[in-house]
């Protein structure tokens, strides 16, 4: 199937229009030597077969596990109003609003998305979506170069070591200064932190809750840095938002954070939503589209791109970004989640995770030799320490249907026995009990 | 219409959550919750539904009507590719199983997928490797700069400069800045609207670190010469970035791999059918030269011995994490079934048909408006409305004029180095008939430029809004609702 | 806009089949070969797409706005219920699968969602049992109908009639007739809107057959007397049948199976919240009291010993088969899920709310529109636009002049012996906001009636069509398109 | 979840308004006595509850086997785009066209299926759908004794078993007289039709293929008919319609059929699609919804709802049926399946069903002791006659993975060596290859 409209007929005729006598001639320019060495591709195929094909590689991922996988990147249930409404067409087969009059669909959901990010982490101003996460992270540390004019960046050792290790390689060539501050007991160190800081630091990157689960109150952190002139950049869980102190509420400057926990599928890692909110002062420094409400000719309210002159296709080498196509469908998903659950919803959401991971933390560690560590509230995630090697543990629980949690010891040297546990809305009383008992099993056979 | 917030009623609910199972509540402690009342909108499952289906009608999408956005290519998107993104064995497959130990094995059925589409996007490309992690084609260039520049350090060069066309995409000087080479732009040719060989020979030092190039270029234009461009950058050990948006117009037909380029990025959502989505999200992979492969990010999926695939992290000179997983991958999974279904014939015929489209409209159209560089195009044509413009219709009211008759206007004032620009990419999923009913239009919209200019001004009169203010807009900063 | 044959293109193609893999070609004897050669229209996928996209933006649905069409129950239709349908176990599931030998263990999910709704429906309705297999209202009517003669010719009862109100639906007399009865209309009370109870007593004879209640009827009030009416029929052995298209207005305040109700439908798109389809399919499954049991129709779901559900064909005094298989499967599919979210509780709220709405929009509107039965209302009001008549505004007029404000207008015309009936049913999904601006419509349409009664003649105005000439249709007889 | 908009705060506001102090008030006509005598359902569950529920009944069904059940509902492939386009919330949630204004969408499509199904089967006028194939052929034997006023109805043997058994069930009440004729080798016995026809008759019915999949001319049986005044009634699969002599060539009355293999999903046995077509004086004697093309006030193109007068809602117990709701979404569904296909497609469509129906006849014969039942061509399903009962074979067959056929004993007493295999575009070589060694393994182990 080639999704070609015209027949052979009428591509005869066109080329006669056009006054060429051969499909070739079109591409009389390519010279000679210059023809495709090769271009072994297979034939084509039916959509039907190619499904059928499609449908058994699907089969072959162990996508129907019990899921305990989390590393800021969770299970969490999407309603099916949210498919239903971000498949009707007009949204997802357009592109970037750059006509306002025909997309005042896609620009108002922006704009409404924007509010949402907002009044999630108490934020002035959001922008219309970044790739992920981790590049949403980036910018921010970018952002705080630029602003700040200085040149040092320190890093809380609870940052998604991910996102830690994006943020270096982008800036391979850029010459920063890095300095990165282990936790203690889980939450931010304080005092390694403030000995990091001096005068000539641009930013300081937290997480909250951070990549162990741990929820912390950094306005601390927040208050010594406004003192110096730091900003602060917080990556946030935007479901956590509900219960948890906001950005705006810790006096953090800038926030990003992962948006697929909000009506996203996990899909093998993409695509998610990376979102990024600040204050109204850094806004033209922000990287991104962003939305604005404004009235056209007529008076009547809508909504148009802003401050454009921040962008590449304006500013070129300049922009504050180089950011065109984003993510914007699921930042739609997003908003669309968001709409249907509300703020009842979104809370009970929140304290659902809460009170399923509370259950399972007390069951772990009723397992001999099985350490919840717990010394720091945690939000939907834990770390636990077993008696021996967690990724042999992962191994054997997947035999028995569970993705029982992450081995800490890939991204952290020495916590080769720490496993991260996650825990949404999904998993079920007998679905945790279950799974308590098989890792009891493999431990204590 | 109203925002979906002036639309909330206190207590309303639009989704019921799943059972807490008796779970006692956990309090969290004062220091650190949430003080500030939450305050999202509160809305049932019909108002939600309602909100959106009509937001969704004030939107034009490719489904709508002929969407002729000059680099964008907004080709036909399969229904067929969202069936195969959503079965569970992908949708629902957390990234990070396969990182667990012999996690490999739980996720084959992704793993081929990622591999398989590397190796035909090296084959459709001539690349010796592929990475799938960029998220976008501007990502894909950052990745390629970022590549351009490991590969200058590992071999000592000092590089500080990347070349570029004036006629470039915007993104090209930001992602070179943005990896932190300064750029500088090299003119194009007024003849022939290619780069200006002349100027680029004298441009090029051993400080150039790369050279980027769009083939056929923003103009629609292919360069023959490329190969002297390929041999003026590696004499001086400058690599050839191909920006490979323009990918459609030359499947089959012409490889970057093939005429020494060094890196190429191509737009899977531009040439490879997947949707836009209103903005994205797109993906943007990145295939190499052989002496760039140590290079490219990790991770990076191969093929063992056994046949089985796997996850690779052993590259000690890669340029490390640039995405959190395996880039944007139920994007590339439909970009994967696109090219399964095409075959290599398909995709030949997809750049014929491309090419084809494109030359019929501008031969449809260059009596009554200029075309800056008259001579076959390849995929799109750039017009200018200069003749148009001195009777006061400017391209922007020639696209509101077009809104008016029902098709999505072509992309304006890009190519920068073109006055008055209209970039026309008709693809070649697009018939016909509706070729010649967008010929139709402009043609009647020419005429009207002539006898009635100041009928624009309203124009457009048959949406719901009509040139919002976007001086105002700036102004205001007005980016988040807040009620009364 | 254009009918697709006009926009076909010959040798144009949707859709590629799966290979032949070399297979050779069959012919088939001239005989037995179609001669006359296929018309079929030829597109491209894209062209399909499109022409679809457009004719929907042509219609009208719950999704778009309120749409109060009385009888109908238009209420919103969770989108989850779409979800559970294409679960490939029930969507590629053949309806042969469970005749196999031991095949009822292959389908053991299916089964159990018959069984399982059929039990819930008896429990709704007070019913001892239940079939799902009557595939809309009126086939659960037909079907009923013949329960009913299955019953009288058993006992070796000889009924010729069939006695039913005037108020009643087109339905009940239809298929009162096509089961073989002759139907005899019974008149409503002129003060209390309900059945009258005198000329029944008199009309019914051991002639009677059955007398056919709805219940609210459709002027939307309940009638208290049901158990009189009952006893009249019993005492001549006639049995009593139950439209149950209005349940809505009534689950868990009152069952037909207590008040003696012998057979009853219920429509699941109507009160079950499946999508109306445009038309259909909907279902109509049918509920018996005991006596009437074994006359079901076959196959029958029955749960065995151990617990596993089983087709089952031995019932030697059933009707027989009704329909090919087991109803119309998806749409009880999404029935049992809708039960299973709402509960015991949802479904009282529902028509708890589904009444509030209908009284709360009669209330507002009394004043300026006459209210043939000015009282209580249960889950739908009955206005007449008499008054407005009279100015020349009539019911079809109100109801375009409300498709300009964006509604879709509710049933005109029915129930038969109201003049200029309005009946408007809101349904428990919509919202007060809603419901006040329904309002403020119709009472602005009440309002122009008076003031400017001409200025109906033109509308709609806001729609692709205004006002088809349907004598034209009838005498034209255009069924089919023809290329000129 | 109960999908109510209002909050109790609102409903309060309401009842005041209504000037009633209570729910209860408006339930004030229900008497006491008839409270319900018990209304003992489960309580609510959340969407996710259900969908995880509904998910684990699917999974206990087989959906996923390889199958070669037909019996007149196909296995066919169902292109994306039909799902994408019937899924448009314009379309399904809507409801019967009455206001054409709003409708011209599902008016314009019906008119189209109309269209469609007079071109496929060579007949002047179709409805807009009945609720199945067995449902359309009761229905067109109504019209054929309302057209002659004659009281006796002749069906052939090979018309489906299912649909005779529903004739005679809608039937039991209004003595009409039945004759039922044999097949003889596979096709309609022109002698015993011949002699069972007389001028009483009313209609003589058909069915082609028939059950047996079998391919039969019936043009000398219509021709015989129309001298004796006798109305011909053929049911025809709509696919092979592509390739087989239509009913109107045929010299068919009235014609009908299951449109199910058009686009629609098998969904265990509904909701499907009957279709109707006739010659054009018939037409005021139709059953069902029927569109017709007409202007506007404004002289414009428009479809309406037409020959109302012979529907329920007008004309009550003397309407040509009782039909009211149909299955209009499954006639949008076949309508945009035959979009996609086209001529071409239709065609092609056909003759793989017919090639691969004859590899598999032929690799079938090859088998020791099965014989295929060969004497006539057929379709895409034919009948073999097994050394062993059939459905012992089938139920063997199942525990390797395929839905092997239908056995025929279950509706011909007599035939219980004898299966019905039915072969779809969607089985390959290798399937077939498979199932018929496995048949081979189970016949001879
Ligand atoms: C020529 C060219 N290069 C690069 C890009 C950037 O690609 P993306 O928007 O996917 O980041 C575009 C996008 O329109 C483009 O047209
Ligand atoms: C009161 C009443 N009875 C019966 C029916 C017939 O139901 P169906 O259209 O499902 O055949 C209807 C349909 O509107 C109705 O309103």
């Amino acid at each position: 199937m080639n999704y070609i409209s015209n027949t052979k007929e009428q591509q005869k005729q066109m080329l006669e229009a056009c006054g060429v006598g051969s499909i070739e001639e079109l591409f009389a320019d390519i010279p000679q030597d210059l023809q495709p060495k090769s271009f072994d591709l297979p034939a084509a195929r039916s959509e039907f077969d190619v499904f059928r094909h499609m449908e058994s590689l699907a089969n072959r991922n162990y996508a129907h596990l019990v899921s305990f996988l989390g590393g800021g990147f969770y299970d969490h249930y999407i309603p099916a109003a949210v498919d239903a409404l971000a498949s009707r067409s007009e949204f997802y087969t357009a592109y970037t609003p750059y006509q306002p009059e025909l997309s005042q669909g896609t620009l108002q959901a922006f704009y409404e998305y924007q509010t949402d990010i907002c009044r999630l982490t108490g934020m002035d101003a959001s922008n219309a979506s970044l790739y992920d996460g981790g590049t949403a992270l980036h910018e921010a540390c970018q952002m705080a170069l630029s602003i700040t004019g200085r040149n040092r960046i320190v890093i809380d050792g609870g940052v998604s070591p991910i996102y830690r290790k994006m943020i270096y390689t982008y800036a391979a060539n850029l010459n920063i200064d890095f300095a990165e501050v282990p936790v203690s007991h889980g939450q931010s160190d304080r005092d390694a932190v403030f000995g990091a800081i001096d005068e000539s630091t641009a930013a300081v990157v937290l997480q909250n809750p951070n990549f162990f689960g741990v929820i912390d109150d950094h306005s601390d952190i927040a208050a010594k840095c406004k003192e110096l002139g730091i900003l602060t950049i917080q990556s946030v869980n935007p479901i956590a938002m509900s219960v948890i102190k906001t950005p705006g509420e810790t006096g953090i400057d800038i926030t990003t954070g992962e948006g697929q926990p909000l009506g996203n599928p996990l899909s093998f890692g993409g695509p998610y939503l990376g979102f990024m909110a600040a204050r109204r002062k850094h806004v033209r420094k922000m990287p991104g589209r962003i939305v604005g409400r404004t009235v056209d000719q007529e008076g009547r309210d809508a909504f148009v791109l802003t401050l454009q002159a921040r962008e590449q296709h304006i500013r070129r080498e300049k922009a504050t970004s180089n950011i065109c196509t984003n993510q914007a469908l699921c930042a739609l998903r997003a908003h669309i989640f968001l709409s249907l659950m509300g703020t009842g919803g979104l809370t009970e959401l929140a304290k659902l995770c809460l009170a399923k991971t509370e259950f399972l933390k007390q069951r772990l560690s009723s397992i001999k030799s099985v350490e919840v560590m717990n010394s720091s509230p945690t939000f939907n995630e834990f770390t636990v320490r077993l008696p021996i090697d967690a990724g042999e543990v992962v191994s054997r629980l997947i035999d028995r249907g569970f993705a029982a949690g992450f081995p800490l010891g890939r991204y952290y040297p020495g916590m080769q026995n720490y496993m991260l546990v996650a825990v949404t809305e999904k998993r079920t009383k007998c679905e945790m009990g279950t799974y308590a008992e098989n890792l009891e099993d493999v431990l204590w056979p | 219409m109203a925002v979906i917030f002036e639309k909330s009623v206190p207590g309303r609910r639009g989704v019921d959550l799943p059972s807490s199972e008796g779970f006692p509540p956990v309090e969290i402690d004062s220091r650190y919750r949430r003080g500030e009342s939450l305050n999202m909108c509160e809305l049932s499952e019909l108002d939600v539904v309602r909100h959106f289906t009509e937001l969704s009608q004030r939107n034009f999408g490719v489904d709508t009507n002929f969407y002729p956005l000059g680099s964008c290519t907004m080709k036909y998107n399969p229904k067929i590719a969202e069936k195969v993104a959503a079965l569970r064995g992908f949708g629902e497959l957390h990234p990070l199983l396969p990182q667990l130990r012999r996690g490999g094995m739980l996720t084959q059925g992704a793993l081929e997928v990622c591999y398989e589409l590397e190796h035909l996007l090296c084959e459709i490309t001539g690349m010796d490797a592929f990475t799938l992690q960029p998220m976008a084609g501007a990502h894909g260039e950052l990745t390629g700069m970022m590549l351009i520049a490991a590969y200058h350090s590992n071999k000592g060069n000092e590089k500080k400069e990347v070349l570029i066309p004036d006629e470039a995409h915007g993104t090209n000087p930001a992602s070179a800045a943005i990896a932190g080479y300064t750029t500088r732009p090299v003119p194009t040719c007024r003849e022939n609207g290619r780069i200006d060989l002349d100027a680029l020979e004298e441009m090029v030092t051993d400080e150039t670190a790369a050279i980027m190039m769009t083939n056929p270029n923003t103009l629609g234009i292919f360069n023959s010469e490329i190969k002297r461009v390929a041999e003026i950058a590696h004499r001086h050990d400058a690599l050839l970035y191909y920006d490979g948006a323009n990918l459609n117009a030359i499947m089959g037909k012409f490889r970057p791999g093939d005429a020494l380029f060094d890196v190429v990025h191509v737009n899977l959502h531009k040439t490879f059918g997947t949707p836009h989505g209103g903005g994205g999200p797109g993906a943007g992979p990145v295939g190499v030269a052989e002496r760039l492969v140590e290079f490219l990010p990790i991770s990076r999926v191969v093929k063992r011995a056994d046949s089985t695939y796997a996850l690779d992290y052993d590259y000690p000179k890669s340029i490390g994490y640039i995405a959190p997983f395996y880039g944007n991958f139920s994007v590339c999974l439909k970009a994967y079934a696109y090219i399964l279904m095409l075959g290599a014939e398909g995709l030949r015929e997809v750049s014929e048909n491309a090419v084809l489209n494109a030359n019929y409209i501008m031969h449809a159209l260059k009596e009554k408006f200029d075309i800056p560089y008259l001579r076959t195009c390849m995929h799109e044509c750039v017009l200018s409305a200069k003749r148009q413009a001195e009777k006061g219709v400017r391209a922007l009211d020639i696209a509101k004029g077009l809104i008016d008759k029902g098709y999505h206007p072509p992309t304006v004032y890009f190519p920068l180095i073109v006055k008055e620009s209209l970039m026309i990419e008709p693809t070649e999923t697009e018939s016909k008939e509706t070729l010649d009913g967008f010929i139709a239009a402009m043609l009647e919209i020419a005429e009207l430029a002539e006898s009635d200019p100041e009928s624009f001004h309203a124009a457009p009169i048959t949406t719901s809004v009509s040139r919002p203010d976007e001086t105002k807009a700036a102004r205001n900063m007005d980016f988040a609702f807040t009620e009364k």
